[in-house]
């Protein structure tokens, strides 16, 4: 009885299926010589090939050849498992058969795609193939194990794409936790002024839904709380979130701010996070009049109470409803959803990280972000544009592309400065009448209604200038330049250097990710880019999906993003999100480890090892068992048994032996 | 001796007064120097722009006769004062250290003299040294009097912090403002710390050396400072030399000493005149009575 | 990109990888999907997670011909189940220690954390490895090699079983 | 005949060459300019391109685009006083005095440098001093360069030059290292080599220019 002979249904019936992919595999493999090879290998009844194995003609070769009994299982060498295993996984069921007797061979991604020489391509998409194989020849039929989905949802990050996200979950009546880290949703959104290419205020089309989301039954928000710990798989994450203290009581405060007037700083003395430091708040505060909870907050690093012990707490006597209570203390939450959305944005580039443009160093040079502050009615200036020494400025320079497109910050581009510069260069126009001069490299205005705009702004007479700026000094040559900001670049469509002196300097700062992205992305147990944007599951085809299941992306956690695309994206995230919670349960790889009682020693190596505790030992037989809901599929234990008697379904030893023996078969 | 000195051709001829203070400012603060011997021409930008491998190779020569000339030592620290040597030196270091067929190439050629170059040469410049490997007070207790009342224009030029130096900030340097502050001076802060003095086009183009010179000088002036003090012999060259010859050109007196960073310090230290080589500069920082410069003058677009 | 055409470099060494899903493997397809083409001789074998690597999987590598091993995990405190990757890394020296033992240089396998977005890096590592064994030449594992009779067709039952008792 | 008449700007593929981007890309690093996208920040940054017939960033372009006669007696690379401001501020790390060195090494060799243009000139004087005597001599070399470009120039300086003497920091003398055969030598020795990647590097012996 010979170990390579397959247990179970007989000996192995294989069909080999080599895919052309039109010429992505074909070019680079000769796919005829590999079929020819395929056939001659053990087991093999049958080996084809066809241009588009994934297309319904391609699988429907599969199910036919099981359909007819001619093979029992098969082996696809196309392109990678993580592309096209389930298709075909399912071709092999429609004809009847099961699932798992299925082995995909890689030849674009591992070997057309990435080698040079046609015949070294051939040699290696056979190796792949023999070892598809002789792999699969080992395989048995299994049963995906099904495990029941909590329906609820996590939304973390309450910017406008976690609102939105919030919103459609719990429209389409599933229970959602908004996670917020700051006092109040509403983000970056929140502090723009109006929205291009449209103009229209950005609070009064937020707003609404901020307190659509408040009053929402299905919503619970939770604000100025962070999640501490993920745990659990996809359907059945378990998730700690920690709420820290504010010193209100947020079903007690009606917002009325009279904790505020009342405090012992007469006036602010902390610098204002809302209006990026441009104004000045109180230890409490409301960080701005349509922030939702409309709740006051008592930040402890300034607060005198807490600093000395020594403050009156005037807060505490001036509201009426009792709901100031500093002996507050931080608050755990457990909870259990199906499915997560991350939503936590962006942060802004660091101005000054470019010494030349003189940010900090010279006044009235602003970030974009200071400047939408700057415009807005509700800002530190009430919307009046004025200079440090209160006038107005009779020239102001934008700069595009600060932070972006450049080896020394940020390689990639922003997406939204150039946009959002025209925004601010007509704002300002419409406020100041000031000349306006636009410093790019390249205008970039794909977008509905966008290029309308950027023609819109040069009838309006706007200056622009092809040349990105080489330097911002107060170094006078010339009477007209004394006392003002000197901005030098070439004028690239002419080809000369131009110095124009301007009163205020907009720089257009890229977006950059969170400075936590890093610690984010390993709680959630997810992948980033080399940027450290969280990385999607494929840039095309899964652009919400990311590498574990039941965790989505949408807005600028994922890459720089406009408020439609971000929007549009939490939309396409709910809706993964729903389709998952809604179905109800999730077929899991069987690919957990099993333990072969009569070889087991019961000396329990693996049980410790075990990151999930799924390894217990049987008390009466003394030999370890797994729980298959529990097992994730690691492999470690398998890895470690020192007597083989563990082993792992889709990956036992004996087939990842003969995968090996295949790859190097025909050496 | 702590140090090798490679001085360079110009500070055996224009830049004298740099060799003179620079050597006394060492010995002063007892920084062991000996210079290297039979060292030739770094393979200056000129050269450069001829034969790169060439340029290399001399530059190469230099670190063979160092790195012989140390041998008991692991790595031969080479002081460079003038800038373009520094620069070149530096460069040359860096490819024959990237480019290993460049670096075979080149000790082959040193063979026919019996040198090689293990590239165990430091390249260090002045500034470099006085600001890492002394303590700050060594240099504040050196000074005998202060320069209290002194404001300086610290003008690095572009070929000590652009674009291999390692020791200070490549786009906004402070090392020469900090010596400055130390010795009791106040350094102002202006943009053009490190903007070109024209250098060799005021050989050959003139009229552009002269108005890239004059503009740093009038915009020194502007900000009322004493002198300019500058760490490379052909800027101190430009700026001083040639500010009668931009008075008629542009119609505007400008007359402003221009020192190396080592004679003010020396001047701190109450070294002699003569040892800072201060008789060879045209005009004169007199500490004694500071006559504020005025800032006259329309301005000179370039 | 690597150059092919060194003549005197006629020894294309066999050389098997094993990918764990999460990161490495999907490295490897984003080399694939970017196109960024390198040495032809590594064989991809994926596992859920480098934690699955039995050591013995290396040493029936070696015994089936082939002339190095590489092993592709998450960055540490990436895994995508806790930590298999660390345990990865304790068996790989462990195994490092004993090929020494064997007389097997120890650069024949290779161990490298390489996250799903470095492409590049599988690329510079392929190469490298392939380079590494080039110049260290085949690896001969005469007797114990089954060379001659290695094929599909002739597969001696006890083989697995022989691995199985670890008593190779 | 009037100037308009000179000014062609239509460039035929045929007068263009396309080998000349590969040319200058030979140097180490030199490849990066294909990575450029015409920012412009060194020329921004350029204290001279003012007074440049090119600016910096046309002269990528034109290298690029392969306008090689243009590139090579244009007085741009000349100008620059390699102080280096854009290759420490280019955003895409394009080395860009060291693409300067290579066109004028190459402007030499194929001897299309601007003529009585004094900077190439002082380039070759020097160059010959130092090939012969080790180092360069100030006094002679500013005296050679204005008798080959303009004798007047001479005079003018004549002020400057004896202030300075009388300073002591000028000197007619030649300076010279000891040990000239020795560097003969290495000399020698790598006129023989060739570097093979820089397809712009060119030895000549004191005599060739």
């Amino acid at each position: 009885m010979s170990a390579f002979e397959n247990k179970g249904n007989g000996t192995p019936k294989i069909g080999v299926y080599v895919c052309h992919c039109g010429i992505n595999i074909s070019g680079k493999v000769d796919v005829s010589e590999a079929v020819a090879f395929a056939g001659r290998l053990p087991y093999v009844t049958i080996a084809r090939e066809y241009k588009f194995m994934c297309s319904d003609p391609g699988q429907e070769l599969i199910a036919a050849d099981v359909r007819s009994g001619l093979i029992d299982r098969a082996v696809v060498a196309s392109c990678s498992p993580l592309m096209h295993e389930l298709t075909f996984r399912r071709a092999v069921t429609t004809g009847g058969g099961n699932p798992f007797m299925f082995q995909m061979a890689n030849i674009r991604e591992h070997v057309s795609w990435v080698t040079l020489d046609r015949v070294a391509g051939t040699e290696k998409a056979k190796a792949l193939i023999a070892a598809a194989v002789s792999r699969v020849a080992r395989h048995e039929p299994l049963e995906p194990t099904r495990v029941p989905v909590n329906p609820d949802v996590l939304v973390v990050g309450g910017g406008i794409a976690g609102i939105h996200a919030s919103l459609t979950l719990a429209n389409a009546g599933k229970k959602v936790y908004l996670v917020e880290r700051e006092p109040t949703i509403g983000g970056h959104m929140a502090q723009f002024d109006k929205t291009f290419p449209t103009l229209d205020c950005s609070a009064c089309i937020l707003t609404p839904k901020m307190s659509a989301v408040r009053a929402h039954p299905n919503i619970t928000l939770w604000t100025y709380s962070e999640v501490d710990a993920v745990d659990g798989y996809v359907g059945n994450f378990k998730v700690r979130v920690r709420r820290k203290p504010r010193y209100v009581n947020e079903d007690l405060c009606v917002g009325c701010s009279d904790c505020i007037e009342a405090c012992i700083f007469k006036k602010g003395k902390i610098s204002d996070e809302f209006n990026v430091g441009l104004s000045k708040r109180k230890p409490i505060y409301i960080p701005f009049p349509q922030a939702t909870p409309l709740v006051a907050v008592i930040d402890a690093e300034s607060c005198a109470h807490f600093k000395t012990g020594k403050c009156k707490k005037p807060c505490a006597d001036a509201c009426q409803p009792n709901a100031i209570n500093l002996e507050q203390t931080e608050e755990i939450k457990e909870i259990e959803v199906g499915a997560i959305i991350l939503a936590t944005g962006f942060k802004t580039f660091e101005a000054s990280r470019i010494s030349r443009y003189g940010y900090g160093k010279y006044e009235n040079i602003y970030t974009s972000l200071e400047v939408e502050r700057l415009v807005n009615a509700a800002g530190p200036t009430s919307g009046e544009i004025v200079l440090k020494n209160g006038e107005k400025p009779e020239a102001v320079g934008i700069v595009h592309c600060v932070g972006s497109r450049d080896n020394n910050t940020n390689v990639y581009c922003s997406r939204v400065c150039c946009m959002y510069s025209l925004k601010l260069a007509h704002l300002v126009k419409e406020r100041t009448g000031a000349e306006i001069y636009n410093f790019y490299i390249d205008m970039r205005t794909p977008g509905k209604g966008y290029e309308e705009f950027y023609e819109r702004l040069l009838r309006e007479g706007v200056h622009f200038i092809r040349g990105r700026v080489a330097e911002i000094s107060d170094w006078a040559m010339k009477p007209e330049e004394e006392g003002r900001i000197i901005i030098r670049a070439e004028d690239t469509l002419i080809g000369a250097v131009r110095r124009i002196p301007v009163d205020m300097v907009i720089l257009s700062v890229g977006l950059e990710p969170q400075s936590d992205a890093e610690e984010v992305r390993r709680r959630f147990n997810i992948s980033c880019s080399r940027e450290g944007w969280f990385l999607e599951r494929h840039p095309k085809l899964a652009p919400v999906s990311t590498f574990t299941d039941g965790v989505f992306l949408a807005g600028a956690c994922q890459g720089p993003k406009d408020i439609p695309d971000s929007v549009a994206q939490a939309g396409a995230a709910a809706a993964e999100a729903l389709a998952l919670v809604d179905r109800g349960f999730v077929e899991l790889e069987p690919n957990t480890a099993y333990v072969q009682e009569e070889i087991c020693s019961g000396c329990r190596t693996c049980t410790n090892l075990c990151p999930y505790n799924a390894i217990t030992i049987k008390k009466d037989k003394n030999v370890a068992e797994v729980n298959g809901a529990i097992c994730k599929g690691c492999g470690t234990c398998v890895a470690a048994c020192p007597s083989g008697a563990l082993q792992q379904n889709l990956f036992t030893d004996e087939q990842i032996y003969s995968e090996i023996r295949g790859v190097l078969s025909h050496v | 001796m702590d140090y090798l000195y490679y001085p360079g051709c110009s500070l055996k001829s224009t830049g004298r007064a740099y060799e003179e203070s620079m050597l006394s400012v060492f010995r002063k603060l007892d920084l062991a120097v000996m210079e290297l011997e039979d060292w030739n021409c770094c393979g200056a930008t000129a050269y450069m722009s001829i034969s790169e491998l060439k340029a290399f190779a001399l530059s190469a020569r230099n670190f063979a006769l160092a790195e012989a000339q140390c041998k008991e030592l692991s790595t031969a620290e080479l002081v460079v004062p003038c800038a373009a040597c520094y620069l070149c030196l530096n460069k040359a270091r860096r490819y024959l250290d990237e480019h290993e067929e460049l670096r075979e190439k080149i000790n082959r050629a040193l063979q026919t003299a019996n040198l090689d170059y293990h590239n165990r040469t430091r390249i260090r410049h002045p500034l470099d040294v006085l600001a890492n490997d002394l303590r700050p007070e060594k240099i504040k207790d050196a000074v005998v009097h202060s320069l209290s009342g002194i404001k300086v224009a610290c003008y690095y030029g572009c070929q000590i912090v652009r674009p291999y130096a390692d020791f200070d900030d490549q786009k906004n340097p402070h090392v020469m403002d900090d010596l400055a502050r130390l010795l009791g001076a106040e350094p102002i802060s202006w943009p053009l710390k490190t903007r070109c003095c024209g250098g060799s086009l005021m050989g050959t183009a003139q009229d552009v050396g002269l108005r890239l010179s004059f503009i740093i000088l009038k915009e020194a002036v502007k900000r009322g400072c004493h002198a300019v003090i500058t760490a490379c012999p052909l800027c101190q060259f430009n700026l001083e030399c040639y500010q009668p010859k931009m008075s008629n050109l542009y119609g505007e007196s400008v007359n402003i000493p221009v020192l190396y960073f080592t004679q003010l310090m020396g001047m701190a230290f109450g070294i002699s005149e003569r040892e800072l080589g201060l008789q060879r500069n045209f005009n004169r920082l007199d500490t004694a009575s500071l006559s504020r410069i005025s800032a006259g003058g329309e301005h000179v677009g370039i | 990109m690597f150059d092919k055409n060194n003549e005197k470099e006629a020894f294309n060494p066999h050389l098997v990888a094993f990918f764990c899903n999460w990161c490495t493997y999907t490295a490897a397809d984003l080399a694939g999907t970017a196109r960024m083409t390198y040495e032809p001789n590594v064989r991809v074998i994926r596992i859920m997670c480098s934690g699955r690597l039995d050591p013995q999987f290396v040493l029936w590598a070696f015994r089936e011909g082939a002339d190095g091993v590489l092993i592709g995990g998450c960055h540490p405190g990436d895994c995508h189940y806790q930590e298999g990757n660390y345990k990865a890394r304790r068996r790989f020296l462990l195994l490092q220690k004993y090929l020494q033992f064997m007389g097997i240089e120890k650069e024949r396998v290779r161990m490298e954390w390489i996250a799903a977005s470095e492409g590049d890096k599988v690329q510079s590592v392929i190469n490298e490895m392939t380079e590494t064994i080039r110049r260290l030449g085949p690896l001969h594992l005469e007797p114990v090699s089954m060379r001659q009779e290695r094929s599909l067709e002739t597969a001696e039952p006890d083989n697995i079983a022989v691995m199985k008792e670890g008593t190779l | 005949m009037e100037k308009w008449k000179s000014w062609r700007k239509i460039r035929y593929e045929s007068e263009l060459d396309h080998y000349f981007p590969d040319q200058i890309a030979s140097i180490p690093g030199g490849n990066k300019i294909f990575d450029c996208i015409q920012c412009g920040t060194c020329s921004g940054m350029c204290p001279i391109s003012p007074y440049m017939d090119y600016t910096p960033r046309q002269l990528i372009a034109m290298i690029r685009a392969g306008f090689k006669k243009d590139v090579l007696s244009s007085h741009t690379t000349w100008l620059c006083a390699s102080c280096y401001s854009c290759t420490v501020e280019c955003p895409k790390d394009i080395r860009l005095t060291d693409i300067m060195y290579a066109a004028k090494r190459l402007a030499i060799r194929e001897g299309v440098y601007p003529r009585r243009f004094p900077i190439p000139v002082l380039a070759a004087e020097f160059f010959k001093s130092v090939e012969s005597h080790g180092r360069s001599s100030e006094g002679r070399l500013l005296v050679r360069l204005f008798l080959k470009t303009n004798p007047l120039m001479m005079l003018k300086q004549m002020g400057l030059g004896f202030r300075l003497w009388l300073k002591g920091r000028l000197s007619a003398g030649q300076e010279s290292i000891n040990r000239k055969a020795e560097l003969r030598n290495i000399m020698q020795a790598l006129e023989k080599e060739r570097m093979v990647k820089d397809k712009t590097d060119f030895m000549p012996t004191g005599r060739e220019i």
